[in-house]
């Protein structure tokens, strides 16, 4: 049997169809039209079709394409890593940790560095929660610390040895010219440093953030758009009940 | 609420001069059959098939019987006949012809009350088999709701059926209410209709009866996963009107595009063949409760959407009447509309407010069809995108009943699978953002919008009163309608009408007009 | 001196970044959204963004990202073929025949095959024209036979005949699974087999139609999207011009 | 015309509410300074430049001031003092402070009338300046016309100045009428301004006055151009207020985000040291001619936009007054508000409509500053860009006086070249589409529009008159703004605060106020 590849779909099966825009240093005119058409062939597009050209004014143009592509994925490279325990609500989360913990689990989160955006951080934690789901502070088995926008590493981590917490929970919204990346790095690294990386679990979050990139900045798991306080307690409760369980 | 204060004697004018130029054609639609109503009437009987090359059975007789010109007493009589005296299925009839040379016409004829007894079984089985269709329809909105309004119509035009089906899938999981499947460019002007499921089709797929079920029972589907009742539609217009109205009326679709001045402005098929098809095939339609769709909107493709607003008016007006002297309802007259304003137009948005709602309010019970902006859209998806966003604004803002979703990729490509979606989700937004908005607004009597709704309402009436005068034929011959000289004689198809005899019989026109009282 | 090659920009000189949409047979979820991640990592591009992900149904998902690409081009491959000759408006145009060929030209245009959409036609050949230009019709210097829609290149091509035209003027806007390219490879076949391909000029417009891309089907000269009236007159004025002076 | 039927005495009320509330704050304007404000002057003076470290002269002189407990008379005759006695410009009594240690609230006292003097010759010569720059501006708007209403605004954010300027002319040539510069995120929470051109940032670029220049250059190019005053604007809120308002006044920035409360509910800065500071930057501001703009919109980003409605007008009324209070005249004022309702509720426009109908009758002739959609903007920019066309359509339809444009890649990255040229095209689009469309409409007195604004009109009077018996600080304390808590001794800068002695002086000050008639 033929593996199936997976390819674009237009209106014909993999057809390779792709949408794309962009904008390049040249004028709007048949010789620009043509260095677009040039880069989306060295791209390893065909039936390249530059429908839209619109000047930009200071020397550029925005062109607009569609072209069929050549690539196809192999399913069978496709490896996601992504949180894998199972997601109880609130109510199951406290029985569970009532029955394999037995006592309150302490968070402690924060938007780090120059990072503001607590709204986030807040969907995580906040009493009055998000989306229909309470937050971390409206547990029975958790003791949820936030300590807000623009907290330092330094500052996050003292508390949460302050408070023998059991996991940190970062946030970083802010993506432009890779900065979340430096901050979670700088982060880990203060940890390591001050032997805190192994008593806690640490979790990032915000929108550029997947559970892949975080197991590669060295956090213990990481979660993206749409995820909820569910989503989060139901894994530190997991894993923090196997933790124990292990005797780690 | 938004409401136009229009002048009543006016509408009243401009309705007795469109009543005055379709009131005209009585000799036409009573004297006048052609060879595409007469295989209509053998596809009613059952006939249906085609040869190995293609060539559709209905077709096979009707040729031999017109070639013969012995199509007079039309063609229903004739097969019976042969029926009857070969013992043979109409299907074996029309292999008969073509394998055997069986000459239909040279039949001795068998006794009159028997031809009639089959015609009776026949029709009251094919009559019989459409009201059950509208009743299922019927049964499927008692249970499901009614459609909403405007309605969410798309199209798909893959040119392959199975592609057309998936896709028809998604859209209707996705929101839209009428699923059209666009036919392949110049299937209009085909004096057949092609036979089977058909995947190669350029700019849209093949109207078949095949295409029809396949597409019906895909929908059918959708409908009953998503609670909703999904509509297919697709053309009648052509040199098949009523062909294709019948195969419509059989695989139980729920709107259909049909509209002769289509045909002469755009396909530039013979006015004479394509209004006289027009009519039996809206009978047709109107039996079966489809609603029809005419193409006013395609004015505007070709001539100013200002300038030009009123020929959309007034061939409304006409369209209306031609409606209902094939018994069609107001409530199943999608008369059509169009967005098709310069977007770089000041104002715009207000001029387009004043030709949706005189459509809306000329018509008050009427599902009116809304075009979207197709003439300006251009390469830059972004623009379209938004220019649909003012289009759906002014659909739900007006009331209207059917809104054709512009695609941002309509001056690129027929629509891929996302275009359609990003379409639906700009509609739902658009629709639900504004919903009720409408119920907040008046607009002043001494308004731009009213003003210039009456403007084209005065515009149309002068306009009919001339075309009243002078007689739609010959203002057609001068191009009075989008710019476009088509006489009475020219174009496509006229070789395939004949004058009725005396003794000329059509058993479904007659139970129709019965049936639907007109 | 290091050679400038063009590169996209986004909002840092030549970061290479681009606006992608597309669909593929996959469910919305991560595993989805990592084939999305895969084809454009494929594609050879760097700091993928699959920032927006819609589920289309019937196993189909949307992906909308931003990414960037390492490909550049090259100004020196940049050649494109466009039409030369000089643009007169109808006055000059007309002034110019009067002087250079001294007869009028003729000139058949159609919309050929199963294509119905005449605008662009009538945009360059109607007496009333378009976008203030007024169409060949107008033209002193032109005979200007407009065959309207849905012509077959035989009709065309014996009307030109009997006309002894100039010039055969031929539109394509539907390009659905290239239609366009088979008619107007069919109308130049035919043309050839007839020997008429050389007796006049062939010229074709169309929005997906490029002089390249005309030059490309034999013919003499391609108009896209924006071509005027008076673009198509200068042409063939001068190059019949060109060809009487030569004695061709 | 679309006009509300507002209860005139409700809004009295409110109004009343508000003064009230801003009323109580004297003791802390007439009573306080703080590090800022005394830098400031000191600018004013003519200080300027950065040791090589980076750290700004103005901060050298009053840091060392501040440890020293003797700012108490101001920093002006201290600085005066030392420049007379050492005979050193100011840049240089500022190395000294830093090279050599010279203690300059250690020097004796030069006499008075000289000191007098040099503050009288350096205060004339700066307000010169300011006021020609303010001269400029109103010759060039004379020359090329007034700013459109809603003007065009867009922001620049590349992290590099000189990135900004090439988008930013790009944008201006495409049609904007105002350039934001977005700030790098956390500078506002620097106690000082960065010095020189900068070419690294995040999330934007940083503000100095270096910046402002170049920027300012570049746009006075695309102004003569193109025949179109372009005006430049930054963020002035922050732990640095009046200093960047001077900045912003001596290089002809045309408008400033002006906000305490922006600072203390979304930067934690004390509430004591930003509404002193704005006191003082906001006379600045209007000296300068500048039209300020308040950050109401901003509640909505984290607060629900229909809920929590009434404390943006609530807001948008205490803002009213403090500008009162530091001679901002009601035409410079651009207060706040957002199109923050989420897309998926029914009717977000007739909401809209009516919270944005509200802004703009409660401030007849306030430039409404007003926000685009940014909460509910996702990853599908489709969609996003059809969120900013009904904001855009708003915001003509109302007639709001500035119009921030909403990107469609708000929810993805600080905006491209592109992004930016598309989110321009949407505007203008929309804009001409609905040009006079308002003057067509009216509203019904009992339909939902006029209700609703009449019910978030009523919130927000009893709101006001809640914190006006409560206390401003009392009430933030408890989180009435925007669900955040900010206690009035919390937040960040409140060690830079400190109580004026008698003799106090501030020629600056005393000046503008006498100027402004304040
Ligand atoms: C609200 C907002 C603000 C508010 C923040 C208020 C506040 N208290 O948070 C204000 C107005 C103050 C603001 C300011 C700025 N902002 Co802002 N802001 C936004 C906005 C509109 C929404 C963000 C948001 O609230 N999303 C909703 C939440 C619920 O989603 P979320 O953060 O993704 O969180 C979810 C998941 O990611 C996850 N999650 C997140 N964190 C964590 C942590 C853990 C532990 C876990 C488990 C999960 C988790 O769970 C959450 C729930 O599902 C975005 C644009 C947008 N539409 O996304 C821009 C945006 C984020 N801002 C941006 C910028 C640049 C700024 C400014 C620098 C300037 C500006 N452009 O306004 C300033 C400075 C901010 C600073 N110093 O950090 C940029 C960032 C660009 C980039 N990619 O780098 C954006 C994308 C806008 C843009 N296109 O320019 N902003
Ligand atoms: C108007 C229109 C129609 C009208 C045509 C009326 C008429 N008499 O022409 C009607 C309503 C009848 C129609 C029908 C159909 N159409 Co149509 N139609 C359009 C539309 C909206 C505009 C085309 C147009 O008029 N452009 C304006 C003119 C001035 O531009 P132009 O053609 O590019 O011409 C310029 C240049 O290209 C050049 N040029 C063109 N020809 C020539 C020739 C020469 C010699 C020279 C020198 C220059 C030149 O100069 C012109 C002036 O600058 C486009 C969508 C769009 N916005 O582009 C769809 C479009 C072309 N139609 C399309 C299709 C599929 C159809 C239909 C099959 C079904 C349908 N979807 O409606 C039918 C069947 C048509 C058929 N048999 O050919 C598709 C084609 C898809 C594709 N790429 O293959 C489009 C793109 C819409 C879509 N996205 O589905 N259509
Ligand atoms: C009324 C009507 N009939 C038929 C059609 C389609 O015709 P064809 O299949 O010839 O493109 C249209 C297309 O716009 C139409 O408006
Ligand atoms: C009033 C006001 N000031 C300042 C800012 C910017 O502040 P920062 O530079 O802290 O992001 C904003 C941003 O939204 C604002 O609304």
């Amino acid at each position: 049997m033929k593996k199936q590849f997976i390819r674009p779909y237009g209106d014909t099966s993999a057809d390779g169809k792709m949408q794309l825009s962009f904008s390049l240093p040249v004028k709007p005119d048949a010789h620009g039209k043509e260095a677009a058409r040039l880069l989306l062939k060295q791209m390893g597009f065909d039936d390249i079709d530059v429908c839209g050209m619109r000047d930009l004014n200071e020397g550029f143009t925005h062109f607009i394409a569609y072209a069929s592509t050549s690539t196809a994925v192999d399913p069978a490279n496709i490896k996601v890593k992504v949180v894998e325990t199972a997601v109880m609500d609130m109510e199951e989360t406290d029985a569970f940790v009532k029955e394999h913990i037995g006592r309150t689990l302490t968070v402690v989160g924060a938007c780090i560095e120059s990072d503001a955006h607590t709204v986030g951080i807040d969907a995580i934690m906040n009493m009055k929660g998000y989306s229909g789901r309470f937050g971390l502070e409206r547990y029975k088995s958790f003791n949820a610390i936030n300590m807000g926008a623009q907290v330092t590493s330094e500052e996050l981590l003292a508390r949460a040895r302050a408070e023998n917490a059991d996991a940190i929970l970062v946030s970083q919204v802010v993506t432009q010219k890779n900065i979340h990346i430096k901050n979670l790095t700088r982060l880990i690294e203060l940890a390591e440093a001050e032997r805190l990386r192994d008593k806690m679990l640490f979790i990032c979050g915000g929108p550029r953030i997947s559970h892949e990139l975080a197991i590669e900045l060295g956090y213990d798991a990481g979660f993206g758009t749409g995820s909820y306080s569910t989503d989060v307690a139901s894994y530190i409760a997991i894993v923090m009940a196997e933790r124990i369980r292990k005797g780690s | 609420m938004l409401q136009l204060d229009l002048d009543i004697s006016l509408v009243d004018r401009a309705r007795a001069a469109a009543q005055k130029i379709t009131g005209s054609f009585g000799w036409l639609f009573e004297g006048y059959s052609s060879v595409t109503i007469e295989r209509t009437v053998l596809r009613l009987m059952g006939l249906d098939g085609a040869l190995k090359d293609g060539k559709p059975l209905p077709n096979v007789v009707i040729d031999q019987l017109h070639k013969s010109g012995s199509l007079g007493k039309g063609a229903a009589i004739r097969l019976a006949n042969a029926m009857l005296l070969q013992n043979m299925s109409a299907a074996e009839v029309a292999t008969a012809i073509n394998d055997q040379n069986l000459d239909i016409s040279a039949l001795p004829p068998a006794p009159a009350d028997e031809i009639h007894a089959l015609l009776s079984e026949l029709t009251d089985k094919m009559m019989a088999h459409i009201s059950g269709q509208k009743a299922k329809r019927e049964e499927m909105y008692q249970r499901f709701g009614e459609r909403r309004i405007p309605a969410i119509y798309v199209i798909v035009a893959t040119g392959n059926i199975y592609e057309d089906a998936v896709q028809a899938k998604a859209a209707a999981r996705e929101g839209a209410d009428v699923i059209a499947v666009i036919r392949s460019t110049a299937q209009s002007l085909l004096d057949y209709v092609p036979y089977g499921a058909t995947t190669s089709g350029f700019g849209g797929t093949f109207a078949t009866q095949e295409n029809f079920r396949i597409m019906r029972q895909a929908l059918d589907e959708v409908s009953e996963d998503e609670k909703r009742y999904i509509s297919l539609t697709n053309y009648a217009s052509g040199l098949c009107m009523p062909e294709i109205a019948a195969l419509g009326a059989m695989e139980r679709l729920d709107l259909m595009l049909n509209d002769a001045m289509y045909g002469i402005l755009f396909r530039d098929i013979n006015p004479r063949r394509t209004l006289l098809d027009q009519s039996f095939s809206r009978m047709i339609n109107a039996y079966a409760g489809i609603e029809i769709q005419t193409g006013e909107d395609n004015y505007l493709t070709t001539s100013d959407a200002v300038e030009k607003a009123y020929t959309v008016t007034a061939s409304q007006l006409i369209n209306e009447q031609f409606a209902l002297l094939s018994g069609v309802k107001p409530e199943k007259m999608g008369l059509g509309h169009a967005y098709e304003i310069d977007p770089e137009m000041e104002n715009s948005f207000s001029f387009e407010l004043a030709h949706a709602l005189l459509s809306r309010q000329l018509f008050p019970h009427s599902p009116i069809k809304y075009m979207p902006p197709t003439k300006f859209a251009s390469g830059n998806i972004f623009k379209t995108h938004l220019m649909d966003a003012m289009f759906n604004f002014v659909g739900q803002l007006t009331g209207q009943g059917v809104q054709l979703l512009g695609m941002m990729t309509e001056a690129i490509h027929t629509p891929h699978l996302a275009d359609r979606s990003l379409a639906i989700e700009n509609a739902k937004y658009i629709f639900k953002a504004v919903k009720d908005l409408g119920a907040n607004l008046s607009l002043a009597p001494d308004s731009f919008v009213n003003r210039r709704a009456h403007q084209v309402l005065e515009e149309a009436t002068l306009f009919l009163e001339k075309v009243a005068a002078d007689g739609l034929f010959s203002a057609m011959a001068k191009g009075e309608f989008a710019d476009i000289k088509r006489p009475d004689d020219g174009g496509k198809g006229l070789d395939g009408v004949f004058a009725k005899d005396e003794d000329y019989y059509n058993p479904f026109r007659e139970r129709m007009m019965k049936e639907l009282k007109i």
